[in-house]
């Protein structure tokens, strides 16, 4: 099993996940985080104080598939979400060593 | 509002007309009542505290990058038009001038006496008359903000503001309310603001949406109201509020102002109600946003006729408004032109539908003015079309003028956000700050 | 309130008395004094901003899930009591009936002159005192449905809260305030609502809180308050509405309303300092929360009082109303029954404490009004005795009805909504919406 | 205020000056006037209000963690200064006694007599001139809790605001409004608290941050508002109960109360408009945070001249305030002391600019009282010179006061949490709250 | 050492403490997410639109254990979190390479 | 590649991404955390109803880099996010198998 981690631009999160379930793909954890990278933040001021903004505001999706699942996932993603700007976001794949459904124990790729 | 009852002939003769209409003023001199100021005082903190109260029912209702400049749009009318009321714009609203638009004698206030009265309000000072009128001014191009929120530069709205109020909003409250005015002199009611109120916003909010297009996303993305306990919040304060729109326009404390609270608080609890039921019939689910737009709704609905009708008649335009408004709505998705908070939909229609209402449900029972018995002795029919009349000179006026002023801007300054801004939103864009850091 | 001082003999002799007690007034006939109304229109919106208030400070209570459900609880009763109260609650009662209930003369407002006065109120519009009076019919059973917060289904809500304002607030009213009442004939004192609007809401909220029984998960599942910075906001408002609430009672302005209004800040002063003290003492730490609940029971228990003693009296029912609340509130988490935001603690506690501490703290230095001269006259202990039979009639009368009601709603139409529902959230589940949305 | 028309030669001397300068009083013995109590109960509200909002002003400027401490140190003022005027702060202010303090004859209301009236304001109830001046007693010290947010204990604030009312503002509000003050007497105006409440508040505010010294992580780490919108409803109540503030410090319902509530709002539109443009100018955007902090420092710059300059003259005023506070917010940026949320910035110097800007202005078209007549006869230069007297003297007497009363807490309770404490947040802390539970 | 990523319902966040503790596992991080899977969502409706909400909130445990406890605390958040309904959530296990107490600059089993 | 999940005070957010910038990461993505471990917690009181705190904000700072990067940046964080006190967090790391950069569909180390 496989957890494929995107860090993408908050809009960009209903195609990702109409082309997730396009694959199939039923189940995926998302969280709202903030990202740093070379994507330039923003000028903030208040009573003229000037803070530099560079925690830009992401959303990352978690999905564990099957091994064999990966690439297609993968690829899907990187479409759904690609608006060619810099700030796109990246993926990382970690290996899974077991997975369970809670409400059953089932374990392995048929608990996902 | 009393002020209408002024009639073409100026001066002297407006005056007595204007006191022999109110109770509790006898025909010699006009004297400053203190209970009349008193009330027409707290109705005037009342009404300013609408402008406020509008920010956060708006600014509930967009999404979270925008909250701070759509707040700011209404605030900031608060700024912009009390200089620009006191400077010119009362003058062109209120000055004896044209049928059409008033003279240029009190710009700066000047010839205004500070311890007299004008004829409008005999029985209060000048100077309160004047900054309760400049209230109605403020929060009238703040309603439009709600059509065309979450895309516009801040610049241009603060230019447009200043126009629309000047071009649309003085000439419009002279017709109506202005000494001279056409179509005050034609007979037609308006008890505080359906036409020169919410009709003038409601229509121009119409252009401006369409004329600006949709928000980039709508209607496929969702566009969630991003804090709705801050739209209840805005609610109240504007129901509240609107006690010092309606019953301080009778511009004075007595039984008049008293039908008219009871009326405003009718209409906003049968819209309430009508709009929350609808939804519930329709959509299985009765909400608390529905809730909260049909109370303005009503509220908007009862305007024209607050001082006119009967309680009985005011759960009736609260009911009509109330419907009317949600089916307005649903139309609008159903159009998907993108009117983003239902200005059009809420105060157009709501507008409309109440300037109309009036002239069939006008009563002498409830108010025993001159002007009234005349509408009453006219006819429903005759007074309906009166009153239409009304409509459509606002309609069209309001209409044309946005435009032009729209075109202009647009051409010399631009109008709209550029699309990555309106992605990262306008408070970040536009003002270089965010509403919340909640850890 | 003034209308109290109207004595069993209806008619002519109530209006008599009542004008007497008025000391602006002439003894001869009444006419509409622009000051007294002035003040009565400003108290009126006032006490309909208390509404809102109150949907404040109870949504900041509850956990989030829940906030819209019930800020909404509150705000529609803004909606259906206000239809329900000009087309027959106000008859039921205010008009002239038995003892126990009014007539229905006055359905739908039927034989109200739209510019005369009501014998109640001889110096204000009589639909001035109509709307006034309806807004404490408004938010006194929008006050119980802190008792129920978070569990019960939205139309049977709306039922339980027609039936409740027919059955229970409009004969209470007439009990107390209304002509020929026979609380009010045998000297009970409740100057803006004790009685009527505290007890009745107190005991109603604990008996509701009984039989619809305890949240899923209390007490042992954590239930932390939302936001309670939007409880602050809602003190705020509500401290603010209740100078119309209790001056407002005095039903004109002059130095009654002025007493009114300084006790009425003076109690909710020390009742927030005592609750916070009394928890600072006993848990090492004061709770803005804590002071906020302490400013509303003081403001509770000085209600009955607020025009019949004097300011020093005032701090001492503050100061008890605040220690006495805050231990009904301990003892609720010993006793563990779910009165989830303290409506039984605050306002049943409050008001019982308030109504009895007024038969004992009653001075004509403060009103002199025929009425106290009686009470004042009979000597303390006694009046004890009048306020307590007050006390238990309503009491007993709030808690059978409203046991009725609820075993109806139940058996018909079910009261509680589903396990799954009630762990989803009332928002989602009764209303499709959520509060915020917060990126 | 009215009051301040009161003269050294007390008693009945000061009574008939006070009544002749009131319009609508004949010479007569005074009587209370409907209308004029009727806008004082009202504005005794608007003003209370302004505590609850200046509450939220604040509680959004500062961090999360913070939010409730820094609401609730404002709201406690309500519960702690009621008690304190009503026992003994109104005598040390009022009564009549030396040039520098009042006597103690009214402790607890003493000698009050619950229908009559006092001198200083002839034509309402004695304990609403009571009330009205307690709620200016309450919002003073709240304001200078701007300037230490975020890091005192919440013990030692209770004590010093205690003290300070006391020792501070009890006697400043004498020698400026009560019977023989020195200041008054001198001639110094000071219409609704310039002097008495800006400039007292804002330089004890300076001693107060430079005192306790600044918030850990100041000014390296960034400490954003968590809440703007929070902010902004605060500034919208502050606008709304201002118009009690200044408008109801005319004491009464007429012209000059019209006078007042105009130029008040007129300095607020301005200064809300000078900041943000400033700001624009300098940083290139307009923020919603800015165009607020305008608007109070426009409201705070217009109160000690509201009822003597015309409302031209406001929009000056409001302008220069605007762009003055702008500047030392801008200042305390490059001193970098502590000043949390800049009531030195914006009360301090908004209040000293206004205090001297009303010699300037002042005008007998607006007011003809006695004190204006002089004013104006004495020519601008030596009113200004007067004006400056009474500048000095409160910035000399609050700071001396306010440096002894730290160092005597903070030797003998400590003043400040420690630093692990206020990393935690003093929500969590001092109180053991937290103002947020969203999921 | 093994991460243990525990996505479940937020009203079993403090049963499934409990259980920890009384393993005695003396670390977790917690945060807010939201879930989709194969529960069904809600329906909206904002003055007439209707948005399917299907993303519903979620909390994640992530708890980092030595690979012999590894199984005791699967069970031991099995258990507290079921409720046998759709929607309970999965258990996602990682294998961590290394881990470090920032306070003391420990590394492995011990920094736990 | 190894993933370096950082779980710090969030007062100590600002050190810390100063120290990793000046190491020359040019990407890092960070999310809002509730932590529980041997630091104590807080009692709160609501209306006489007693709850203790024991999940405290934290703040998770995660990088991804390459494993040669891996060391020094770990030692950074470690200095920057210290303060000697209980509650200073942890490190863990984690192989990650692939990076893929979404805008471009870069793929590995490059895709940092
Ligand atoms: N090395 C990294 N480790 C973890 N997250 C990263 C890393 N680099 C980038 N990110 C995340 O990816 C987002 C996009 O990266 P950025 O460099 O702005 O644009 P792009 O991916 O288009 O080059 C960042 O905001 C951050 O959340
Ligand atoms: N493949 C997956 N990858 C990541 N998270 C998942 C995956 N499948 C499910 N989840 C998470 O588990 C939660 C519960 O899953 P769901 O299918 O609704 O119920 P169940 O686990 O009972 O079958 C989802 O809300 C989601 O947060
Ligand atoms: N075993 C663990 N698994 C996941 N997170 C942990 C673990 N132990 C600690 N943490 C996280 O590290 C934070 C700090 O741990 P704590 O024990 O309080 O202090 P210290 O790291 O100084 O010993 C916790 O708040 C929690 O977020």
């Amino acid at each position: 099993m496989v957890k494929i981690e995107c860090i993408i631009r908050p809009e960009r999160l209903d195609e990702v996940k109409a082309a997730l379930n396009a694959l199939g793909v039923v189940g995926m954890t998302v969280s709202d985080v903030r990202g740093f990278g070379r994507q330039k933040g923003y000028v903030q001021h208040y009573r003229g104080l000037e803070y530099h903004v560079n925690l830009l505001p992401k959303v990352r999706v978690d999905v564990v598939v099957s091994n064999d699942q990966a690439d297609e996932v993968v690829d899907a993603v990187v479409e759904a979400a690609r608006t060619g700007e810099i700030g796109d976001g990246k993926i990382f794949l970690t290996r899974i060593d077991d997975a369970i459904r809670i409400r059953t124990g089932e374990r392995g790729d048929v608990a996902l | 509002m009393f002020k209408r009852f002024a009639t073409p002939l100026l001066g002297a003769l407006a005056l007595t007309l204007a006191a022999a209409a109110h109770a509790q003023t006898p025909a010699e001199a006009p004297k400053i009542d203190t209970g009349d100021t008193a009330w027409i005082l707290a109705s005037t903190a009342l009404v300013l505290l609408m402008t406020p109260g509008l920010a956060l029912f708006y600014g509930g209702m967009v999404r979270q990058k925008n909250a701070l400049s759509t707040i700011l749009q209404s605030f900031i009318c608060l700024g912009v038009i009390s200089l620009q009321w006191i400077l010119f714009g009362y003058t062109l609203a209120f000055a004896e001038g044209t049928p059409f638009i008033g003279g240029l004698q009190h710009l700066g206030l000047n010839g205004i006496s500070f311890d007299g009265v004008v004829a409008y309000a005999p029985t209060i000072p000048s100077l309160l008359f004047i900054a309760f009128q400049m209230m109605f001014a403020i929060i009238t191009p703040a309603l439009i903000t709600g059509a065309f929120a979450e895309r516009v530069k801040f610049s241009a709205f603060l230019v447009f503001v200043v126009l629309w109020a000047t071009l649309v909003y003085d000439p419009l409250a002279h017709w109506v309310w202005g000494a001279g005015g056409w179509l005050g002199a034609m007979g037609a009611l308006d008890f505080a603001g359906g036409t020169v109120v919410h009709i003038s916003s409601g229509i121009s909010a119409l252009v401006f949406a369409l004329y600006v297009g949709r928000r980039r996303g709508y209607p496929d993305e969702e566009m969630r109201p991003h804090n709705l306990t801050m739209t209840l919040i805005g609610t109240g304060l504007l129901w509240f509020g609107w006690f010092g729109f309606n019953a301080g326009s009778a511009l004075g404390s007595g039984s008049l102002a008293a039908v008219a609270l009871l009326t405003t608080n009718t209409a906003a609890a049968a819209g309430a109600l009508a709009w929350m039921f609808a939804e519930w019939k329709h959509h299985g689910q009765p909400t608390a946003l529905g809730a909260a737009s049909g109370a303005v709704a009503g509220l908007v609905g009862i305007t024209p006729g607050a001082g006119f009708v009967s309680p009985m008649a005011a759960i009736f335009i609260g009911l009509a408004a109330g419907v009317a408004c949600y089916l307005a709505v649903l139309l609008k998705n159903r159009l998907k032109y993108d009117d983003s908070l239902d200005t059009f939909g809420v105060h157009g229609i709501g507008g409309i539908l109440g300037a109309l209402m009036t002239g069939i449900f006008v009563t002498t029972s409830v108010n025993s003015a001159e002007i009234v018995q005349a509408a009453v002795a006219r006819g429903p029919l005759v007074q309906l079309g009166i009153q239409a009349v009304g409509v459509v000179a606002t309609v069209v006026y309001s209409a044309a003028i946005t435009w032009i002023l729209l075109k202009l801007i647009d051409v010399t300054m631009g109008l709209r956000v550029k699309p990555e801004e309106e992605e990262a939103g306008l408070d970040l864009t536009q003002h270089g700050e965010t509403a919340y850091h909640l850890v």
